[in-house]
């Protein structure tokens, strides 16, 4: 038979009858490959955050595989990979593994079930800040997000982060693009938009 | 023996009354269709004469375009100066009564889509000393000393192809590159042309003009068309050119074949009409839905 | 309107085809819509293949008077001689069967059953217009000599070798290497007996060396492959020994005496030492050394001569010269081998960085007692044992940035391996596996042995293996860092010594090879097996067979196996001493051929000469195996090829198109 | 002179200052030109692709796209179809956005429905996505960079630091290896400098980690740290804002999570050619670490002026309490809220 690469089977399918397996595969940006995972374990022996993840990757893809929603969202793997993308390159199957993490993320979002918010609210505050000014603020999203998460942190952080500031190495105003406009007419029409079949 | 003189004299004439029509030209409009349908009810030997009439020639390298785009190049380009955009039309009333041009048809056809016809003469032009061997023959025939050659037969040229009369020497060829003529210098006197480099059609044509081309330093062209038997001969002339090219790597079969500028210039100059490729495939698609139609219903 | 009788046979082929195309649509509207074109009948069957199905279709040849025959099944690569034999036997000329893909070209590849029995009926009127074109072809019958030539001196061609020459017929053993012995000559042990590698297979190089009937050519290599079946001139490259085989008696002196010493990186795998000239091993066969050119004092700086100075009977020549050598043969087996993967290429794993990782064949030559270290598994400093060895299977096979297939030795080998370093260190080993391949007789027992003994197994694929360590008992060792998936959970196993279970790779000139020889390779890159199943040591080419990891990795029971196999398939054509070639050939018309020597240098087989007196080129149709290359390329059109004619080939495009049925009027 | 369009990321401007002034500084030695891309946008980091899919890659595509029509402004020399990145997640996510259009042309259709809100489109494909690293290895060329060293950095001892997000995945093949490439060991051999053997070249740093996960990413951190000061380096060399950002900014947290006192500064590649090239400390940035490159910098001769240094490392006793370790129970007792 025929190899069945990510992009046979998704031609097969129609939107309805998607598994959660195919349904975060058809999410994720490229060909994710994700049904060819052979349960090898290179992602997991791999990943230099393994040791704080609730599920390795191959544990979560199986899950995929039962179709364990609730369970495979709620997990903290996909918030603890750091995208340093060696499970990708290593993985004897070129399943696009860190591509995927980034699809369960928005999955979760979407469905509401992380159980813990501080890394939810990190990207969205990040988000907001592009969204606002087109480039990123890190004195902004610093100062908002160690005020909301880590305030017992904060003291902690001071010396750093006037170090950073007398050094010029962080800048307490934003920089804002010029044609902020064009950038959120693009990202408003791309918001309606979803990955198809 | 007609020549150059009105219609009506021929319309007069028996049908089957001429022994020996020479038929110039492709079919590109209704005039050239009434004199085909005419020429052939009067005569017993109709001959295609000429790769015109043969396989389209140069006329034939129109069917490219839409008549559209053809009409609008002829009559209103920096060359033509037609300020106020006027274009012919089929008919037109003057005070004389109506006016009648021939109406162009969608695409050139050589002439036997349109009659059925005896015996093709090719060559662009077919060499003099061709011509006098055909009327020749066909006085022997009436003579009866000799016979016809059996019908949609070739005449006038050779049984092998113009490499068999080229003087050129020849070895086993293997192409790096392809050039124009006029980039080497110089070319080899007495080497194969194709060998050099230069991309000569003599191993597709079909022989009899004494290799005029080739032995006079220039590559051939191809004006005599292919052998007898090819079906078509820029299919044939391109697989004999990819099968010499010295390269593996697509990238390199790539660069080699872009020395070849014009790929329809050089596979199908005299030949695009008479080919398979059925070339202007819009023109070529109205008719053949209208035909569906007509079929349909 | 056809003059011919045509039947239409079209095949279930069990769900392979009806599954998704409607056959018995397909031979219905054949039969309604085709008798335009000739078709007097049109049937379906569960298994044309059958022998009932043949039945069929002979019994409508003899009743119904059919002249022509279309079979609507699988490729004819598969099943065109089947029907050809079947009409043959009905008395109607083979040459006038067509199969038609239905199922490759169709019910593989298309899901959308209402489109697949449309294609299935143009496939099938292609067909019919096509055979109408057909002609009756006869078959060419040659004979064979009986003499055949084995490429490669592993255990699967000394088997293929052995055999032939026991019945009596003459065999030229050609091996490329000083001596006879292949890989299996390297090993210590070999799975799962446990047998002395060497023990049972220096016997056998010891028979192929004396066999009356063998030419044992070793030190030499194919250079040209001539002819065709039962007739092949080949061309035998005999590289300089610089020593006189006549003379020389093996003693070897001159390898004492020779002052040059090099890293042995084929025989010992780099893991050893040998002088500028010598024998391989100390058992090989034949016994005369080779000389190193390159490495040779005297051929690099003009003096020593040690050699020749100390050699009792005269055999050193410095003057030898590479020879050519032609032998005519019937038939050929390769036996070419395998090549093993480069571990660099993992560089997680630190092959070649790391100095206490190990490559499988480095790790046989550590325990064979003719190795550098007398058998004593010790680390790269040549003294320590190892206290904690890690085995790592599928290194670079089962992977799509490696190979893709399974080396099939690999798991059995890392057992082997883990008895060995406890019965000889005593040391703690782990096996990393993805999954335990251990089919095949009394393999799995030896597995359980293995769990018996306390090896430890972990089943993840290693992620890497490093020096960077992270703890205090990590730091001096190296860290095999892998998911234990049973637990799901990562782990950091620090231990001595890393065996990589490296994964076999098809010859790095396979593919010259093959076409040296005129065959495939498949896209990893072993020769293509004519079929995989019904016939695995026979090739697309006649009169050339494939033996060993040539064909794909196997171990030592199934390589010989094959190489016994292949020896039983070139007997066979050997006793039937003549050979019916296939009819399907290229002929020049001398008339339209104008000498423009386009075709010459195209011909994959050389059939194709120039005849520069009557200035046109010319088929030798023995030599021509009908491939159509000329016939395409011919821009005269003066050459025409039976069987694939452009009368033939293009009936089939109109058939296909349907042109003729709208012609007829449907 | 070769022409390149210049895609400098966010931190190029903040937090990475000492990059882009030590690339500025090396660019007229090697002549090189770069032109920025007029009005790009942020790249979305890690951040944006795990909201929203279509509009983080549109964010991304917006920079494509305005860098298109800028190569169509641009006369043609060499290189102006390619875009240089300096950061090695900018680099990755222009280059994975260009990629996957192609790969999935869905996702390129998408995103051009979404470009063309902005009056915008990108063709994938059309632009080769390049890190600075790589073109000063493969197009400027070692022979060209040491033939520019006036100041060799003999006796310094340096760990190469790839970081993971520039060998990987690596969608073109352009690095020698993913996980040990040696195009930054060959080129700061090429500055003289000893280069040490470093296995975790490629090994991550924790990105974002330090802001949602602190306890995982001083794991990361100190690994990398230990490591390189193990093996006796004076300071590692980076290519990429985030891991400079987060071995030098963090370092100090880190070793009051652990309890450690490593002392491993760290500076950009840009900065050690800088220097070799015979630039003054301050033009190219140095000073500007956190964690003081002085001890080595000293072993090559170049003082760093005292006026950059900070206030200084906190003494234990003032200022406000540091909690000593984060126990995992206290970070999710701080995310429940």
């Amino acid at each position: 038979m025929p190899q069945m690469t990510d992009e046979r089977v998704l031609s097969r399918l129609r939107e309805e009858d998607l598994s959660l397996l195919h349904e975060v595969s058809m999410k994720t940006a490229g060909v994710s490959r994700l049904e060819m995972c052979i349960q090898c374990g290179t992602c997991g022996g791999s990943c230099p955050s393994a040791m704080d993840m609730e599920h390795t990757p191959r544990m979560l893809f199986a899950m995929l595989r039962a179709g364990m929603r609730d369970e495979a969202l709620r997990s903290n793997t996909p918030w603890i990979c750091v995208s340093c993308y060696h499970c990708v390159v290593r993985c004897p199957q070129e399943v696009h593994i860190a591509d995927v993490m980034y699809t369960l993320k928005s999955m979760a979002i979407k469905a509401k079930l992380y159980r813990d918010d501080i890394a939810p609210h990190f990207s969205q505050t990040f988000v907001d800040m592009v969204e606002t000014y087109g480039r990123s603020f890190e004195f902004g999203l610093a100062s908002r997000h160690y005020l909301r998460h880590f305030p017992l942190r904060m003291p902690g952080m001071m010396p750093m982060g006037f170090g950073m500031i007398t050094k010029g190495r962080m800048g307490i105003t934003p920089k804002k693009i010029r044609r902020m406009d064009q950038l959120k007419a693009i990202l408003n029409r791309a918001s309606q938009l979803e990955l198809t079949l | 023996m007609a020549v150059d003189t009105k219609y009506k004299d021929v319309e007069a004439m028996e049908d089957g009354s001429i022994l020996l029509t020479l038929f110039n030209g492709g079919i590109r409009n209704d005039e050239n269709e009434h004199i085909a349908n005419l020429l052939r009810r009067k005569s017993k030997i109709l001959i295609a004469f000429g790769s015109c009439a043969c396989e389209g020639c140069i006329p034939g390298l129109a069917n490219l375009s839409p008549v559209g785009d053809i009409v609008h190049t002829a009559f209103n380009t920096l060359t033509t100066d037609n300020p106020h955009e006027i274009y012919p039309r089929a008919s037109f009333d003057v005070p004389e009564g109506e006016l009648h041009i021939p109406k162009l048809a969608p695409i050139l056809s050589p002439l036997d889509a349109v009659v059925d016809v005896d015996y093709f003469m090719p060559g662009c032009p077919p060499e003099s000393h061709q011509i006098a061997a055909v009327v020749d023959l066909v006085v022997k025939v009436v003579k009866g000393e000799a016979e016809l050659p059996p019908k949609g037969a070739a005449i006038g040229v050779g049984d092998s192809t113009v490499c068999d009369e080229c003087p050129r020497a020849r070895n086993v060829k293997l192409i790096k590159e392809f050039k124009r003529i006029q980039d080497i210098a110089p070319v080899d006197p007495t080497l194969c042309l194709l060998e050099q480099g230069i991309p000569c059609n003599g191993p597709a044509t079909i022989s009899g003009c004494n290799a005029r081309c080739p032995g006079a330093g220039a590559q051939c062209i191809g004006c005599y068309g292919p052998a007898a038997g090819v079906l078509d001969y820029g299919a044939r002339l391109l697989t004999a050119f990819a099968s010499v090219i010295d390269a593996k790597e697509p990238a390199e079969i790539e660069k080699i074949l872009d020395g070849i500028p014009d790929p329809v210039g050089q596979f199908y100059r005299f030949s695009l009409s008479g080919s398979l490729l059925k070339a202007n495939q819009e023109a070529w698609k109205v008719k053949y839905t209208s035909s569906h139609h007509t079929k349909g219903e | 309107m056809s003059q011919e009788k045509i039947g239409v046979y079209v095949c279930h082929c069990g769900t392979n085809i009806a599954g998704v195309v409607d056959v018995e649509h397909v031979a219905k509207w054949a039969a309604e819509k085709l008798g335009g074109q000739g078709v007097v009948v049109a049937r379906d069957y569960k298994f044309m293949c059958s022998s009932l199905g043949q039945e069929l279709i002979e019994k409508d040849i003899k009743e119904l008077g059919l002249t022509r025959v279309v079979v609507a099944a699988c490729s004819p690569h598969l099943h065109e001689k089947t029907f050809r034999i079947a009409a043959k036997n009905a008395g109607l000329n083979p040459y006038l069967v067509e199969l038609a893909s239905i199922r490759e070209q169709v019910s593989w590849v298309h899901t959308d059953k209402a489109v697949a029995t449309e294609k299935s009926k143009a496939v099938v009127a292609g067909a019919v217009a096509r055979v109408i074109e057909n002609k009756p072809l006869e078959e060419i019958k040659v004979p064979i000599n009986p003499n055949t030539l084995v490429v490669g001196g592993g255990i699967a061609g000394i088997q293929a070798a052995l055999e032939i020459a026991n019945a009596g017929f003459h065999v030229y053993l050609v091996e490329r290497e000083p001596s006879i012995g292949g890989h299996m000559a390297q090993f210590d042990k070999t799975f799962p007996t446990l047998d002395c590698s060497a023990c049972i297979l220096t016997p056998r190089m010891v028979e192929a060396g004396t066999h009356p009937n063998i030419t044992l050519m070793t030190w030499s290599e194919v250079v040209n492959v001539a002819g065709y079946v039962g007739n092949f001139n080949v061309t035998i490259k005999k590289k300089a020994r610089f020593v006189k085989e006549e003379l020389c008696t093996g003693c070897g002196i001159c390898e004492e005496k020779c002052p040059k010493k090099v890293v042995d990186d084929v025989f010992e795998a780099g893991l050893g030492y040998r002088k500028a000239v010598y024998t391989p091993f100390a058992q090989a066969v034949p016994k005369f050394p080779v000389m190193d050119k390159a490495n040779c004092t005297y051929f690099i700086k003009g003096t020593c001569k040690a050699c020749e100075k100390f050699c009792p009977t005269g055999a050193i020549d410095f003057n030898q010269e590479d020879q050519l050598i032609n032998v005519d043969v019937g038939n050929i087996i390769l036996a070419t081998g395998y090549d093993l993967f480069d571990a660099r290429r993992v560089s997680n794993y630190g092959y070649g960085r790391l100095p206490n990782v190990f490559t499988s064949i480095e790790f046989e030559r550590l325990c064979n007692a003719a190795g550098l270290t007398n058998g004593n598994i010790v680390l790269r400093d040549g003294k320590t044992a190892p206290k904690s060895v890690g085995i790592i299977h599928c290194v670079g096979s089962r992977d799509k940035n490696f190979n893709n297939y399974c080396s099939v030795i690999c798991c059995m080998q890392g057992l082997k391996f883990a008895h060995l370093v406890h019965e000889r260190t005593g040391a703690t080993v782990y096996n990393f596996y993805i999954d335990m391949r251990t089919a095949y007789k009394a393999y799995d027992e030896f597995y359980q042995r293995v769990l018996e003994e306390g090896t430890l197994f972990v089943r993840g694929k290693v992620a890497e293996v490093t020096d960077a360590a992270r703890y205090e008992n990590e730091k001096g060792k190296l860290i095999i860092q892998v998911e234990d998936t049973l637990i799901g959970k990562q782990r950091r196993i620090p231990v001595d010594m890393v065996i990589l279970s490296i994964g076999l790779q098809p010859r790095r000139d396979a593919k010259e090879v093959g076409k040296l020889f005129g065959i495939s390779c498949s896209t990893d890159g072993w020769f293509t097996e004519k079929h995989p199943k019904l016939d695995p040591v026979a090739t697309m080419t006649e009169g050339i067979y494939i033996a060993g990891c040539a064909q794909g990795p196997k171990d030592i029971p199934s390589s010989v196996a094959q190489g016994a196999a292949a020896s039983a398939r070139v007997l066979d054509k050997i006793l039937q001493k003549e050979v019916a070639l296939e009819p399907v050939k290229a002929s020049i018309n001398a008339d339209k051929c104008s000498g423009c020597r386009i075709c010459n240098g195209l011909c994959p087989f050389n059939a194709i000469s120039y005849i520069a007196d009557d200035n046109v080129s010319n088929i030798n149709p023995a030599l021509c195996q009908g491939c159509g290359t000329c016939v395409a390329a011919c821009p005269a059109g003066a050459i025409s090829g039976t069987g694939f004619s452009d009368e033939q080939i293009m009936a089939q495009i109109d058939g296909l198109l349907m042109r003729n049925l709208e012609v007829a009027g449907v | 002179m070769n022409k390149y369009l210049f895609y400098p990321g966010c931190s190029m401007e903040s937090s990475a200052k000492a990059y882009m002034e030590s690339m500025n500084a090396i660019l007229e030695p090697l002549d090189l030109r770069f032109e920025e891309i007029e009005d790009w946008n942020c790249c979305g980091a890690t951040e944006y692709l795990g909201i929203n899919l279509i509009p983080a890659y549109s964010l991304i595509a917006r920079n494509l796209a305005l860098a298109l029509d800028q190569v169509g402004k641009m006369n043609g020399t060499d290189g102006t179809h390619t875009v240089v990145a300096p950061c090695s997640a900018c680099y990755l996510n222009l280059a994975k956005a260009d990629h996957y259009m192609q790969e999935r042309p869905s996702l390129g259709a998408k995103v051009n429905e979404a470009l063309a809100a902005g009056g915008l489109s990108y063709k994938p494909g059309a632009l080769d996505v390049r890190h600075l690293i790589d073109v000063l290895v493969y197009d400027v060329g070692l022979d060209k960079i040491r033939s520019r060293v006036v100041r060799p950095l003999h006796g310094l001892r340096v760990a190469p630091y790839m970081g993971c997000m520039l060998p990987r995945p690596d969608y073109k093949n352009r690095w020698s290896d993913h996980e040990h490439p040696t195009e930054l060991d060959d080129l700061l051999r090429a500055l003289g400098a000893e280069v040490i053997e470093y296995p975790l070249t490629t090994s991550c740093c924790g990105g974002h980690m330090t802001q949602i996960g602190p306890e995982t990413a001083f794991e990361l951190i100190r690994r990398l740290v230990a490591d390189a000061d193990d093996r006796g380096a004076d300071l590692m060399a980076t290519v990429c804002p985030m891991c400079q950002m987060n071995i030098d900014a963090y370092q100090n947290e880190m070793n009051h999570f652990f309890g450690t006192d490593y002392h491993m500064p760290i500076l950009f590649f840009t900065q050690l050619m800088g220097l070799a090239f015979g630039k003054e400390p301050g033009e190219v940035g140095i000073g500007m670490e956190l964690v003081n490159a002085r001890n080595a910098m000293a072993r090559v001769g170049v003082e760093v002026p005292l006026t950059q240094e900070p206030a200084g490392p906190r003494k234990k006793d003032e200022g406000l309490p540091m909690p000593r370790r984060w126990t995992k129970r206290e970070v999710e007792k701080e995310a429940v809220k």
